[in-house]
C-alpha cells in the first residue's frame, strides 16, 4: 500500500471534517457526524471514485445504525472514521468487510478527540461572560461562534491531514494491532457504556426524582419486551399515555367531566 | 475550569428598574421568531461545552430578539448574562420550543418593566426553561437522533450500497429539511404556549402538571434508551474445582439487564451526590471501564 | 354448468336469505347473518345434499371466523356468500375452494344489499313518530317491526330468487371477471376499512374525550403484542384492571380502607 | 332523510302534570321484566336505521311495561317519543342491561309523579341510557358477536367438516340460549342496580364513576377491536433512479398500525366536527377506500 | 435387588431425615426440605459412594426447580423423595431416571406426612397458652421448640427406618404399582393444585379486597406473556413500580414537587 | 382442634397497670435485636401449626428481648400471650423486619407505661403485624425461596452432575449465609423503622400508604406466583356423534389459565365467606383434586 493521496486531496478531507466536528453548519451537521455516508460521499468525489465510496461508505454505515447521544456522549464519530478509512480502502482497493476494521477503530480514537474539542471549548469561550456584562451583542456573536470555529479548525485539519498524508501506512499498523485483542476491547467496552452517562445527565437535569419509577418501567419493558422487537415509537406513544393518565391522576380535577 | 455550574439564576429585582424610565420594546414579529430560531439551528453544537452545555448557543439565538425587546442597556445585558446560564437540550422538540417560549415570557417581561407593572421574575423564567428543557431532550433525542434520522437512512441506503450518492445525499437533505421545518414550527407554537403559560404561572395553574408529564416523558425514554443502546455485558469466567462459570449468564439469571441500568444508577446517583460535575463524571466513568474491561471483567 | 334449481328451490332459500337478512328471528338472527353454517345447512336441506353443502360451507366458514360488526358495519354478509355459493358449487360439483371463490365477491355485494335496507329503513319508519305522539302502542308496533320486515322481503325475495334461478352462469361470469384484478382488491379494500366507521361510532357515542388514551394504549398494545397472539378474553380482562384502578384513583376515597 | 338527529331529551318537565291526577302505576314484575326483554330481543335490529340506530326496537321491548306505568295517556306519549330517540347499544350486555335499569328508573319516575313528589327528569333517563350504551356496545360486541359466537363455531366445525349438520344447528343453538339467558339475566339485574342507581342519581353518588369506568373499558376494546380488525395497508410502491420503495414497508418501519388507526381517527373527528352524521360518514369513507383502492394506494 | 442397608445406615438416614422435616436447623432447613441435594449428599456420606450419590440427586433435583411453598403447602418433600431413592437406586444400581421414578411418588406420600406433622403441632403446642398467662419463659420455650421437635423425630424416625431397612422391595413393589395409572395422576393433580391454598391464604392474610385488581393484573400479565419467559425479578420490579405509582396517586400530595 | 383463630387482639388497656409502678425498661441494644432474630431464625418452622401458624416462633425469637423490657410480671404474660396469636410471614423479609419493627414499637410501649403516659395500644401493635405479614410474606416467597435459593441451586448444580459433593454443600451455604445476614440487616432496619413508624401511627401519617404498597406488591406477587405455579388442566374429553372434544383447549380459546385461576379464587372466597379455616380448606380442596382427578376431569 504506498500509493498516497495527493497534498490537496488530504487537504480537502481534513477540512470538510473540520467543517463537520465543528457543527459549523447548523444542526444539519448532527446527521453527518452521527452518519459516515456525507463523508464517504465527499472523499468519493474529491478522490474521483464516488461509486466504490458509496459503497465502502454503506458497509460502513451498517455499524452506526441506530446511535444516540443524549448529553453529548456519542460513542464513535462515524464521519471521522469514514474520512481515514474510505480513502485508505479506495487506494488499497480493500473490500468493505476490510474498511470496516479500519473505520471503527479510527472512530473510537476520533470520539476521544471530541471530546477534546468539548474541554477546549469550556476554557476558550470565557470572554462571553464579559461581553454578555457589557451587552455587547458584537462580541457575544463572535466568541459564541467564531471562537469555538477557529479551535475546531486548528484541532482537526492538521490532524486529519497529517492521517491521511502520511497515514496510509501508519493507520493499517496501527489498526492491525488493535484490530483485535485487549484495545479494541477496552475501546468497545467505553463505548458502549458511555452512552450511561448522557443518558444520566438527561436524568439529573430532569431533576424530578419522584418520578423515577417511569424510568425503570421503562428500562425493564424494553428489557422484558425485548423478544417483541417493540419499535421506538410505539414505545413513545406508550410513553406519552402514561404521562396523560398520570397527570389526570394526580390532579384534583381528574373525574371532571369533559 | 468551572466544574460546578450553577443553574439558579440571580434572583435580585433591582428596585432601580422601574426608576429611571425604560423604553417601549418593539413587539415581535414572525420574522424574529424566524431569526432566532435560525440562530440558535445554526450555532446548535459550535459553542458546546462542559460547564454550560449550549446556553452560548441558545442566547445566541436570542441576541437579535432581546435587542429589540431591551432598549435598556442594563436589561439587555442582564438579559444575555441570564441565557448563558447551564442550559442543554436537544435541538428542535427542545430548543425550537424553548426559543419560542422563553422569548414570549422575555416579551411580557420587557412590556411590564416598561409599564412599571410588576414583571415575570427572572427566575420565573430560569424555572420555566430548565423544568422543560430536560424532558423535551429526552423526548427530541429519541425521536429526531433516534428514529427520523435512522429511517431516512434506512429508506436510501440501498442506493448507497449501489454506489449512487443519492444515498448520501438524500437522507442528509430530508433529515435537514424535516427538522429545520418542524423546529420552526415548534418556534411558533412555543411562541404562543408561552403567552398563556405566562399567565398560567401567574395564576399557578396546569403548569405544573405540563412539567410533571414531560418529566415523566423525558424519563421513560431515558428508560427505553438506557435498554436499548447501553451495551455493557461481564466477561468475567471463574472456575471452582474445574467447573467453568460465566459470570455474564449468572446476571442474566438474577436481573437481566442489570449492568447497563447499574452503570446509569451510579453516574446518576453521583449527580445527586455531588451536582452535575458533568467532565468529572466523564472521567470516572471512562476510567472505571477502561479498567474494568483491560481485566476482562466487562 | 346447465343444471338449475327448480323454482321451488330457488324461492326457498330466498325467503330463508329474508328472513335471517330482515333479522325479524331475533338476536338469535345474528351468529346466522355473521356465519354462513345455518344459510349452508338449510340449503343442503332444499337440494337434498346436507352433507356435501355443510362440507363446502364449513370452508366459506373458515374465511369469516372473527367478524365483528359494532356499529352495525359487518364487511360481509357470509349469508348471502352462503345462499349463492353453496346451491352453485353443488350444481357444479365444484370443490370448497371454488366455492368460496364464488362465496366472497357475492358476501361483498350482500354487504351493500344490506347497507341498502338500512337506508330504505331510515325513511320508511317515520310513521312511528306520530304513532308515539299519540301514545298509539299498536300502530307503533306495527311501523317498528311491520315496515321494516315487509321492506327486507320486498328487498331479498326477488334478488336472491332471480340470481338462483337464472343465475348460476351469470354469475359464474361477474365471479370470474371481478375474481382477479381491481375490483376485488377494491371490495376487499373497502370491507378491510369499514370496521373503522363502527368503532368511530362507539368511540364518539361513549363521548369521554378525556378518557381517549385507554383507547389508544389498547390500539397499541393489540400491535406491539400481536405477535403473542393473546387472546381477546385477557385484553378485556385487562381493559377492566384499568378501568377499576383508574376509577379508585380518580375518586377521593382512594385511599379508603375496605 | 334527516342526519343529525339529537340526542338531547326534551327538557321541559310540565309544571301541568301534577295538577291533574295521574293514576297510581302497576308494580312491574318479573314476567314484565321478561316480556320487554324479550320485545327487544325480538325486533332488535329488524328496524335498523341510520338516524334512530336502534332506538325502535328498544322503544318496541319497553311497550308493555310503559303501558303498566303510565296510564295518562299524556305521559306514555312522551315516554314513548323519548324511547324512540337516538340509541344504540349491543343486544344483551347493552340491551339486556339499560332495558333492566331504564325500566327502574321509569317505575320511580311513575310513582313520583303519581305521588305529586319530585320526579326523576327524562333528562336524567336518557343521561343515564345515552352514558352506558356506548361503553356497554364496546363490551358487548367484543364478548358476545366476537368471542362467544367464534368459541361456538371453533368447537362444533369439525362436524361441519364431516358432512354432519350438528355443525351448523350446535353453534346457533347453544349461542341462541346462552345469549337469551345471560341477556334476561342482565335485564334483572340492570332493574335491581336501577333502584339503587336512581337513588345515587339522586344524591350524586358514585354514578360517574361507573359511567367512566364503563366508557375506559369501551374505549379500550374499540382499541382492540381496531388493532385486531381494520385492515388497510398501503400498496403504493415508488421508485427513485430504479430502486423501488415499497410504502407499508417504510410506514411499519415509522409506526406499525398507523393506516388502520388513522381510518378511526379521521371518522371520529369527523364526527366531531360534524356530529354523528353516520350515513355521510359511510359515504364518504366508503368513497374515499374506493378511489384510494382504485390507484392502489391502499 | 436383595441388597438391603445396614441398621445404622437406615438408622442415620432415617435422623437426617427428621432432622431436616422438623426444621430444627432453624430456616436454613428450607433450602434442605425444598431440594433433594443436601440429603442426597449425607446418603452418598453414609452408605459411601458420594459420587453415585450427587449424580442420581441431581437428577432428581431437577424435577424440583422453582417450587415454592406459600403458606406452608409445598406440593411434594423432595428431601423425603431422596432418602429413600438414592439408597434404593444405589443399591440396585438404577439410572438417575429409575431413582427418579421412585423420588416422585415417594416425595408426594411425605408431603401428607409433613402435613401430618402440622396436624400433631395444632394439639400438642397447647400448653404454650399456660405458660404464656404465667409469663413463664422457660416453659415457653420449651413447649415451643421441644414439643414440636419431639412430635417429628417420634413420626419421621421410626417410618423411615422402616422404609429403609425393610423396605427396598417393598417400595419397589408400591412405586411400580401406583408409577403409571390413576394413582400418580391423582398425586400429581393433587400437588398441581395444592399450590392454590397457600396463596390463597396469603390473599386472604393480606385481607385487602380494593387492591385484588394487582393480583388479576399480575396473573394475566404471567399468562400472556408466557411465552416471553420474563424473569422473576423482573416482574417483581414492574410490580414495586405498580405499587408505587398507586400509592402516591392515591395520596393527595400527589401532585407536590420533590 | 381450634379451626378459627382470631386476630383480633384483647383490647381491654387496663387502668390499673399506671396505679402499681411499673419498672423502667432496658434499652433493647443491637445484642438483643440479633438475640431476638436469631430466636426467630431457629425455631421458624418448628412449631408451625394450622390454627396460629407460625406465631409460636415469632413469639420465641421476641422471649429474651420482652424479658427486658417488662419487668413487670403482668405486662410480660401479656405481651406473650399477643404474640402467639395467628401470625404467618415468610423467615427473612417477613420475619426479620417484623421482629425489628415489633420491638421497637413494644420498647416504645414499655417506656410508655414506665413513665405513666398514653401507652401504644396492644392493637395497634398488632394491627401493624398483622398489616404488614401478608405482604410481606408475598415478597419474600417468591424472592427467598423461589427466586434466591435456585438461583443458586442452578450455578452449582453442574457439580452435583459431576458427583462432586460442592453442588450440594455450596448451594446450602450461600442460601443460608444470605438469608440470616440480609434476615438480620432487615431487623435492624425494621427496628429504625419501626421507631418513626411508631410516630407515623400516632399522629396518622403515611402508614396506610406503605401498607397499601406493601400490600399491592404482596398481591401482585401472589398473582405471578400462582400463573407460574399452579398446574392445574382438565384432561376431560367427551365426543358428540363421533367427534372428540378436549375440554383443556376449548377453555384455552375462552380463556388461557382459568383453571388454576378458578382454584384460588374458590379457596379465596371460602375464606371470605368462612374465615381462615386453613385446616378444613386443606382437607376440601384436597378432597375436591382427588375426586375430580380419579375421574381424569383434571
Ligand atoms: O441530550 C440533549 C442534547 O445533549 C447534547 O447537547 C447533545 O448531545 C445534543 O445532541 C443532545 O440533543
Ligand atoms: O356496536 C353496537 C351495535 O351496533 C349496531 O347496532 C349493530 O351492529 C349491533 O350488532 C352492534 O352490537
Ligand atoms: O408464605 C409465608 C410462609 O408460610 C408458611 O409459614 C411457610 O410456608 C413459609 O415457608 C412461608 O414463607
Amino acid at each position: 500500500m504506498h500509493v498516497t493521496l495527493s497534498v490537496w486531496q488530504a487537504l480537502l478531507i481534513a477540512i470538510w471534517v473540520a467543517l463537520v466536528e465543528s457543527r459549523i453548519l447548523g444542526f444539519a451537521t448532527l446527521t453527518m457526524r452521527f452518519s459516515p455516508l456525507m463523508t464517504g460521499m465527499m472523499v468519493g468525489f474529491i478522490m474521483g471514485d464516488i461509486k466504490q465510496a458509496m459503497i465502502v461508505t454503506a458497509a460502513i454505515q451498517l455499524v452506526y445504525m441506530g446511535f444516540v447521544a443524549p448529553g453529548g456522549a456519542l460513542p464513535a464519530e462515524p464521519a471521522i472514521g469514514a474520512a481515514i478509512a474510505v480513502p485508505v480502502a479506495l487506494l488499497g482497493h480493500m473490500s468493505p468487510q476490510g474498511a470496516i476494521a479500519i473505520a471503527v477503530p479510527v472512530a473510537l480514537l476520533g470520539s476521544y478527540l471530541y471530546q477534546f474539542r468539548f474541554f477546549l471549548n469550556t476554557f476558550a469561550l470565557k470572554p462571553m461572560d464579559k461581553y454578555a456584562r457589557e451587552g455587547n451583542a458584537r462580541g457575544l456573536r463572535f466568541s459564541i461562534i467564531g471562537i469555538p470555529a477557529l479551535i475546531s479548525f486548528v484541532l482537526f485539519i492538521p490532524l486529519i491531514f497529517i492521517a491521511l498524508y502520511f497515514g496510509a501506512p501508519v493507520i493499517s499498523g496501527l489498526v492491525s494491532n488493535i484490530e483485535h485483542g485487549t484495545i479494541i476491547h477496552v475501546l468497545n467496552s467505553v463505548g458502549g457504556g458511555l452512552a450511561a452517562l448522557g443518558i444520566a445527565i438527561i436524568m439529573q437535569v430532569i431533576g424530578k426524582k419522584r418520578l423515577l419509577p417511569f424510568f425503570f418501567l421503562a428500562y425493564f419493558m424494553s428489557v422484558a419486551f425485548a423478544k417483541l422487537e417493540i419499535n421506538m415509537t410505539i414505545y413513545a406513544i406508550f410513553g406519552v399515555i402514561f404521562a396523560i393518565l398520570y397527570v389526570m391522576l394526580s390532579q384534583k380535577n381528574a373525574s371532571e367531566n369533559s | 475550569m468551572s466544574d460546578n455550574p450553577t443553574v439558579e439564576a440571580t434572583n435580585d429585582e433591582p428596585q432601580a428598574t422601574t426608576e429611571h424610565r425604560i423604553p417601549q420594546p418593539d413587539a415581535l414579529t414572525n420574522k424574529d421568531l424566524m431569526k432566532s430560531w435560525f440562530g440558535w439551528w445554526w450555532a446548535n453544537e459550535v459553542p458546546h461545552t462542559f460547564d454550560r452545555m449550549l446556553a452560548p448557543s441558545f442566547c445566541f439565538g436570542l441576541i437579535p430578539s432581546l435587542q429589540k425587546l431591551y432598549k435598556d442597556k442594563d436589561e439587555l445585558a442582564k438579559s444575555f448574562q441570564r441565557h448563558l446560564l447551564f442550559f442543554n437540550t436537544q435541538a428542535t422538540w427542545g430548543g425550537g420550543t424553548l426559543t419560542g417560549v422563553t422569548l414570549s415570557l422575555e416579551e411580557a417581561r420587557a412590556k411590564a418593566l416598561a409599564n412599571g407593572e410588576e414583571p415575570i421574575s427572572e427566575d420565573m423564567i430560569n424555572n420555566t426553561k430548565v423544568g422543560l428543557m430536560g424532558p423535551l431532550a429526552g423526548i427530541g433525542d429519541s425521536i429526531d437522533s433516534g428514529t427520523v434520522q435512522y429511517i431516512f437512512i434506512a429508506m436510501f441506503l440501498p442506493f448507497a450500497k449501489q454506489g449512487n450518492f443519492l444515498g448520501a445525499l438524500l437522507p442528509f437533505l430530508c433529515f435537514a429539511i424535516a427538522t429545520f421545518t418542524y423546529g420552526y414550527y415548534f418556534t411558533k407554537m412555543g411562541y404562543s404556549l408561552g403567552r398563556s403559560a405566562a399567565k398560567e404561572i401567574m395564576t399557578g395553574g396546569r403548569m405544573q402538571g405540563i412539567i410533571d408529564g414531560l418529566g415523566i416523558l423525558g424519563l421513560y425514554m431515558m428508560g427505553i434508551l438506557a435498554g436499548q443502546y447501553i451495551t455493557i455485558r461481564s466477561f468475567l469466567k471463574f472456575s471452582i474445582s474445574g467447573k467453568v462459570f460465566n459470570v455474564n449468564t449468572i446476571l442474566n439469571q438474577i436481573l437481566p439487564g442489570a449492568l447497563p441500568l447499574l452503570a446509569v444508577i451510579l453516574v446518576y446517583w453521583y449527580f445527586q451526590r455531588q451536582g452535575l460535575k458533568i467532565t468529572r463524571a466523564l472521567l470516572y466513568l471512562t476510567g472505571a471501564l477502561i479498567v474494568l474491561s483491560i481485566f476482562y471483567i466487562i
